[in-house]
């Protein structure tokens, strides 16, 4: 347990709040970064996946290509985007943005798949185009799971984003890494519990974002697309 | 591609860690999480606590896990053990909610008439629950597979040797065909893994050749 | 007038949902289509508005073939009236029954206002307009469901089992609200259904359909009833079973009907056919 | 402390049986592998325990005897023994390292053979700011951004060195965590830091065309290799240490080095090569 | 001989499912409980083999109270047949309906024996055997679920809105088999239908339920159709709006009995009373 509260003191020496690389701009750096990636990652997935789902068209295909994503470990793929464009911010972005892809393309298509037949069917037979189809009934009734989808994104995001320091000075990694490397445990436990901090702060927003989204869509209730991510 | 075969004996050497590290959290997951999920699904007092515990430590991230964990159970750091636990711990996160979530979708109506003709408690459990659930633990184990594969790479950071070593080694040399084989080994691994697991899933469960996969199936499989 | 010639529906999968039909469905009367599941009542209903248009053939309304009809204005001229789930959840009673008026671009507030008035319409109180379809029963939910149907006035409105769902009493009730609603607004409406009692409840014309959307009758309940065309319709309409050939028994000081097995389907009475009051 | 690791292969009393140990770093398992493919050779049961990591994890095993044999560098070593260590010599150094280690170690011969942290620049950084020393870097007009390995902050040799000793000023640092290996080279290369840590055996400084500065006031210490060994390695393994050393000449770990990381070869293949190029063992 | 005596079943939300229910349902006879959703049907089916055990009150089957025998035991003493759903979709048709005597340890062999001999009983063909239950249409499975029902050869069978699920055909079919089998084998039945028509066919005695449980009418289909006890009762045999009440109307040269709405129910015929026998 002394190791947890040495990290605390490391945590709360006001050294540690000024200057580069000080504990705020870490955590700003480190929230930066994981936004910056779902929003490359949302861009990519969310129209493919509205795209499946409304079409129900590339679906195997978008099945194999998240599962395969999903195993692309992304320390590897760190690395070696490391090695074709240097150091910086770059390699980090992709292979972020491939982790965060899968989740998000996933909430957007089961989420508009989930949605009862009979409902969109009503809704064509009403006189809806299809692009109203869309706009009007698929994408408010498939905001949870697609909500859910971007929570576990999210949640992989910022945890991963700590490799991010491997090869860029970015984020909660730097302190981890530099304490890894310099025998400064309390340093490395400090930035971890930072990052799980984090983590859970961001959690906690996604909890309370999905109850909001369920208010919108009263009967969604319990979707959970998020069991695994 | 050159590397490869000249370095085969590497790749095979650090694919065998690799799956050292990997094959124990899997069914230790799976031993674990069985009965903690029925737990969580049977209580609804315990399931909050359950469920929630499994959300938060999921989002705890890798590396910091494997540092903290040490500092709380003991081992060393670069002990192979400190990553199994973790891995483990991760893999329970992940699964605790597919069972719960897989015993919640068990038809009603099949459990109630099993009920109404004299199922005793225990064999409603063991002969009409879980293999009616197995379908989505099936799902959700081949996701805790994949994703123990792609993570026990991470321990290479902190020493841990795995096929993640070769990205590690690969990057300080500036070799990229260590890297990718690193890579293409880690795939083709969890892609093993996961045809192993469907097949086991075939042998176990017959009857789910003749029907269409059942919808909260392939939710299961596709959200992951 | 609904005119079907020659239609054939071929899904991709192979299926022949409906193999040459051709009927004649008359303006301002109501017509059942009543078959088992899978005889392509859906497919046959669902061609109309086309949101499935036929491998060959053709569907005219009053003379003007739909398939020359732009069809997102085809289905916002005929109402659509579905089994429960129809309903979008996000939206509240009055918004769900206001959708088409307001894609049609009516103003807001008198889209609400008409709204309104078809919640009266339907029988449905006020007070629940602004629900969601969830906070509704399941009655109440069908009632919505039509009155959405209503909303832009349509000349057709078409029915898909929209009673399907619902309990017997609430049924019941729904079955004679529509009729009233038929006396009242004159539309015309086909009924989808496979419950013969409610056919020859709600229809002036009635299709019995085997597999395949083939014709086996076509007639007034009257007509069916008296001579099934054949063994198939008898068996449908429960003639076979002796459950339609009635016998006196003088029970108790009633005179009651039997059936052939000894079951009892009515009391004797002496009146005249009712003219549809009811007698509450 | 978690760090200190307690999966080193424990010796037993078994004298035959050494552990060999090498830090997380591929041109110190080549030397490592060297020293375990001799000791093999002459009878001796090696176990490796390679990669360790850098030598804070390492250092508290070798220290308690969980690791029999291990290749240091005598300055290194000497500066992480002793923050007060004062240079000198290659062999001034050695001597010092010699006192410094604690009795539970032995420092054998050091090898003529140095792997040296050095401050690189660009060929054409130096050429632009007529760089020849680190003193010169006082030249530069534009900011200075270092890379190198997180660890390197911390060194003595490192940033705050680089003002006590020559007066430098440093706008930056910027971790690269590979050792300065191929990625700090190409941000070298591609302007993103001017002036990087990298080892002088690195045989990319060569086909890179870098220019390492000289360190005339001696902030770097001579690192020449030598094997750090317990009481558990006997005359006999001493000698073939030692014999090793006098073979590993100045230069020789430059081409060893590229064998690894131009021909991509594996240490024990490197160190097989090397022994019967050698013909030693 | 099941009795129920003041039984109440309150669940712990606090509805009351079942207030205060005495009946006698006569062995060897089929006592049908008709009523619409949420009248407590189903608790009461219930309550008779401990699936849900009363708050206060006792159910004795031949003079024994059900609370004092283990409910494991007692279940399997007794047949349950419900919707659809009920069949295990992991085991084959024949392991379905062999899986209790295995629970009771029955030997394999002759477990399979039997329940292939049930299969015929049923008017399954024993090809179907080995096949899953997803593999069966719905009327098959209805019968497989009848035949494991049967299994233990009980003397109380529970069927809970057994027909539920099939097609109006199908359905006929099935209550046809279940009238054979009720001649045939002498059970005592418990059926459960919110179908009126159902309810007479098959009952005995039928128990019309309101709300909570509470009887509106109790008596043979005769008794009932011919006094209804009140309004409830009569709406929900189809009384109220002259559905039953028929008259005679000659059309075509037959003589057609119509109800006060116009709507054919029938044709009169002058023959005597159904025996049972099916006139094909
Ligand atoms: N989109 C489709 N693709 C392929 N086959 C279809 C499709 N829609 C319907 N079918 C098939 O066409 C046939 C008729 O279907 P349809 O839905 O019209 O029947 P239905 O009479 O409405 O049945 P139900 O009473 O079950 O609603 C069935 O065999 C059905 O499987
Ligand atoms: N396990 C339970 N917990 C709480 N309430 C229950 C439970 N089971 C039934 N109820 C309630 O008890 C009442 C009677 O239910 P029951 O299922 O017996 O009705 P039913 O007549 O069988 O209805 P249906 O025709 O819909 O099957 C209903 O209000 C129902 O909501
Ligand atoms: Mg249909
Ligand atoms: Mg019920």
């Amino acid at each position: 347990m002394n190791f947890f509260i040495a990290a605390i003191a490391w945590l709360f020496d006001p050294a540690h709040y000024t200057g580069a690389g000080s504990i705020p701009s870490r955590l700003l750096e480190h929230l930066g970064f994981t936004l910056v990636t779902l929003v490359f990652a949302s861009v990519i997935a969310i129209p493919a996946g509205y795209y499946i789902g409304h079409t129900g068209r590339g679906r195997r295909v978008a099945i194999l290509l998240s599962g395969g994503l999903r195993a692309l470990p992304t320390l590897g793929l760190l690395t070696l985007v490391g090695l074709w464009v240097g150091i910086g911010l770059e390699a980090p972005y992709v292979a972020l943005t491939i982790l965060a892809i899968p989740p998000i393309l996933a909430g957007a298509y089961t989420g508009f798949e989930a949605i009862d037949r009979a409902t969109i069917d009503a809704a064509t037979a009403m006189g809806m185009s299809g692009g109203q189809v869309v706009r009007k009934v698929e994408m408010p009734l498939g905001l949870p799971l697609l909500i859910g989808g971007l929570r576990s994104a999210t949640l992989q995001v910022v945890a991963t984003a700590t490799l991010a320091a491997y090869i860029a000075d970015v984020g909660l990694g730097r302190p981890v890494f530099e304490g890894l490397k310099t025998n400064n445990y309390d340093e490395m436990l400090a930035g971890s519990i930072l990052v799980i901090l984090l983590a859970l702060v961001l959690e906690g927003i996604f909890a309370l974002a999905t109850r909001l989204a369920l208010r919108v869509v009263p009967t969604a209730s319990g979707l959970q697309p998020d069991l695994t991510r | 591609m050159n590397w490869v075969w000249v370095n085969l004996d590497l790749v095979a050497g650090r694919t065998l860690d690799h799956l050292v590290l990997t094959v124990p959290p899997i069914i230790l997951t799976f031993l674990i999480a069985v009965p903690l999920g029925t737990i969580a699904h049977r209580y609804r007092a315990t399931r909050g606590v359950i469920l929630t515990a499994g959300g938060l430590l999921y989002a705890v991230p890798s590396l910091p896990l494997f540092i903290m964990l040490p500092a709380i159970v003991g081992t060393s750091i670069r002990s192979p053990l400190n990553l199994i636990i973790a891995l483990t711990l991760y893999g329970i996160a992940l699964m605790v909610r597919v069972v719960a979530d897989a015993l919640a979708s068990v038809d009603t109506g099949v459990r109630q008439s099993a009920i109404g003709v004299g199922f005793s408690p225990g064999s409603v459990f063991w002969r009409v629950d879980l293999p009616l659930a197995g379908p989505v633990l099936l799902a959700g184990m081949r996701v805790v597979a994949v994703s123990t594969v792609s993570l026990a790479t991470v321990g290479a950071v902190i020493g841990v040797q795995s096929l993640g070593s070769l990205f590690t080694d690969g990057f300080q040399r500036g070799i990229q065909e260590e890297i990718v084989a690193g890579i293409v080994a880690t795939v083709l691994l969890a892609v093993l893994f996961d045809a192993a697991l469907v097949g086991l899933g075939r042998l176990l469960m017959p009857w789910q050749r003749v029907q269409a996969g059942g919808s909260a199936v392939t939710r299961a499989r596709e959200t992951a | 007038m609904i005119e079907f010639r020659h239609v054939t529906k071929r899904f991709p999968g192979g299926t022949v949902a409906v193999e040459d039909f051709s009927l004649v469905l008359p303006s301002r009367k109501t017509t059942v289509f009543a078959g088992s599941s899978g005889s392509g009542k859906t497919t046959l209903l669902r061609m109309i508005n086309r949101m499935v248009d036929p491998t060959e053939g053709s569907i005219e309304i009053d003379g003007v073939d739909v398939a020359t009809v732009d069809p997102v204005k085809l289905r916002r001229s005929i109402g659509y009236v579905m089994q429960s789930s129809g309903l979008l959840p996000h939206r509240t009673v009055v918004d769900n029954v206001a959708t088409v008026p307001l894609l049609r671009r009516v103003p807001r507030r008198q889209a609400r206002t008409d709204a309104l008035a078809l919640l009266d319409t339907v029988g449905l109180d006020r007070a629940l307009a602004d629900r969601y379809p969830s906070q509704l029963s399941g009655g109440q939910q069908q009632r919505v469901g039509v009155a959405r149907g209503l909303a832009v006035d349509p000349n057709i409105l078409l029915m898909d089992e929209p009673f399907g769902a619902v309990d017997p009493i609430v049924r019941s009730e729904l079955q004679q609200e529509l009729l009233r609603l038929k006396r009242e607004l004159h539309k015309t409406i086909v009924f989808v259904t496979h419950d013969v009692e409610e056919a020859f409840l709600l229809g002036d014309q009635v299709v019995i359909l085997r597999e395949g959307g083939r014709v086996a009758q076509v007639g007034s309940p009257a007509e069916i009833l008296a001579r099934p065309a054949d063994d198939f319709v008898a068996r449908f309409v429960g003639a076979d079973r002796g459950r339609r050939a009635l016998h006196v028994v003088t029970q108790d000081g009633a005179e009651l009907l039997m059936d052939s097995e000894g079951r009892v389907a009515g009391v004797l009475g002496h009146g005249k056919p009712g003219t549809g009051e009811q007698p509450r | 402390d978690p760090i200190k690791g307690d999966t080193a292969p424990s010796s037993s009393g078994d004298t035959t049986t050494l552990v060999v140990g090498s830090q997380d770093y591929y041109s110190n398992e080549i030397v490592a592998e060297i020293y375990a493919q001799a000791l093999e050779n002459n009878g001796y049961n090696v176990e490796r325990d390679f990669r360790i990591g850098v030598r804070e994890v390492y250092l508290p095993d070798l220290e308690a005897g969980k690791i029999d044999v291990f290749p240091e560098y005598t300055g290194s070593l000497l500066q992480a023994l002793d923050k007060n260590a004062k240079g000198g010599t290659k062999e001034e150094v050695h001597d010092a390292l010699a006192d410094a280690v604690p009795d539970t170690l032995r420092v054998l011969d050091a090898a003529g053979a140095s792997d040296q942290n050095s401050w690189t620049v660009t060929e054409d950084f130096a050429k632009k700011y007529n760089l020849t020393d680190l003193a010169s870097l006082k030249n530069v007009t534009e900011p200075i951004t270092v890379g190198g390995n997180s660890e390197l902050q911390t060194r003595p040799y490192g940033p705050k060195a680089l003002k006590e000793k020559y007066g430098i000023d440093i706008a930056g640092f910027t971790p690269v965590e590979d050792s300065g290996g191929p990625l700090t080279v190409k941000a070298l290369v591609d302007g993103d830091i001017q002036l990087a840590n990298i080892y002088t055996a690195d045989p990319n400084i060569k086909s890179n065309h870098l220019v390492a500065l000289k360190d005339p006031d001696g902030l770097f210490f001579p690192d020449n290799i030598v094997p750090v060994v317990s009481k558990k390695v006997d005359d006999k393994a001493i000698d073939i240490l030692n014999t090793i050393s006098g073979a590993l000449g100045e230069g020789e770990l430059v081409d060893l080095n590229s064998e690894s990381v131009n021909d991509k070869k594996q240490a024990d293949v490197i160190a097989s090569e090397w022994l019967k190029e050698k013909n030693l063992f």
